[in-house]
């Protein structure tokens, strides 16, 4: 299945753009999506305990499935206001 | 009236929201300040969002109002993109038929705002330097 | 910026007070309201205001202010002469560093110039009565 | 000696007007000024209690003493805001 990645702020930065396209197996995880990105940018250990994630707009964990045409948003501790 | 903008912010605009029966309008706005926390010169600040989820959290944080304190009605406009020292970051108003709950309103939907909503802010530095930086 | 006014409040007036290193303004306004708390149909208000005692009580509020807060700059202006419903008849502005201070700076001006401030208000009813109202 | 009044609101209503003069023997306080319109206003006599004075812009009492020239301002429950 394929999702989209959505990254902001500094993870944008560090991904070198604000949308991948990520091919998984069926049955993946959260987790298992930021292992593939984290494979080819291995800055994104460190970032993990800060990270939170979003699937399709809304906080999602790490242990949560995806399914096919999913958009997982990476989202760095905010800043507004 | 939930909003992220490119265009400065017209703080008058979000007055709409008032209904008949208001009595006290509180706004909060945030602007760019000259310095950091740290006291370096900042020559000005980008900020970005997750749009649609922005909004989203913005339309909870009003619902969380009401929830609360009652017959407030809250409106919500957040800049993006390049904004210069003194420019309008944020603007928050919160109007009711008494002061208090409009005040009370305002408070927690910016304190909620800034923990929550997926927004971020890079600092640009005197000298070229720039780092994104998370609120406390 | 302490005024007593005759023409219609411009709110962004106020901001002009801001300083460079201000982060957060708040602001209330006080709108006239349709309608009376004993549930009267309002068609508009009078106020007077005993205008030098008034300016100089809005300086000593905004000296009061600094000395609670901390480095909060407060501007107050408010309205006098005959106000249709809709219209701001007094805005409050606070700005400093941060935002708490700029709410508890903002809360504590309009609440003692409610309390303190030599200005009177008359609310006309529909059918043509009318009655001075005091503060509660 | 002579004093000016200034009233407000319904105390302006009461006196017809914003501003009277009123001669006073030397050595009157406020409260021989407020007997005096009290005097022409017998309405004043239920309003004192509720009623701030205050002498050249300053919040006074009613034991206070008054100069010729003063002004002295009758102020009923503010109402702003």
């Amino acid at each position: 299945m394929e999702i989209r990645v959505l990254a902001f702020a500094g993870l944008r930065e560090l991904l070198e753009g604000p949308e991948r396209d990520l091919e998984l197996p069926t049955g993946a995880r959260v987790r298992d999506a930021w292992a593939a990105l984290a494979q080819r940018w291995p800055a994104l250990d460190d970032l993990r305990a800060s990270t939170r994630v979003a699937r399709n707009g809304r906080i999602a964990t790490f242990d949560d499935a995806l399914a096919d045409g999913d958009e997982l948003a990476l989202l760095p501790p905010v800043g507004g206001g | 009236m939930f909003r992220v903008v490119r265009e400065p912010i017209k703080p008058r605009e979000l007055e709409r929201i008032a209904r008949a029966g208001d009595g006290g309008v509180v706004t909060f706005l945030g602007i760019v300040r000259a310095r950091a926390d740290d006291g370096r010169a900042v020559t000005g600040l980008s900020y970005e969002a997750f749009e649609p989820m922005a909004v989203s959290v913005f339309e909870s944080i009003a619902g969380e109002v009401r929830d609360r304190f009652g017959d407030v009605a809250t409106a919500i406009v957040h800049r993006v993109g390049e904004l210069a020292v003194g420019e309008i970051s944020v603007a928050v108003l919160a109007t009711a038929l008494h002061r208090g709950t409009a005040f009370e309103g305002c408070r927690y939907a910016i304190d909620q705002l800034k923990a929550r909503a997926p927004i971020w802010k890079k600092e640009h530095y005197a000298g070229g330097a720039s780092e994104w930086k998370a609120n406390a």
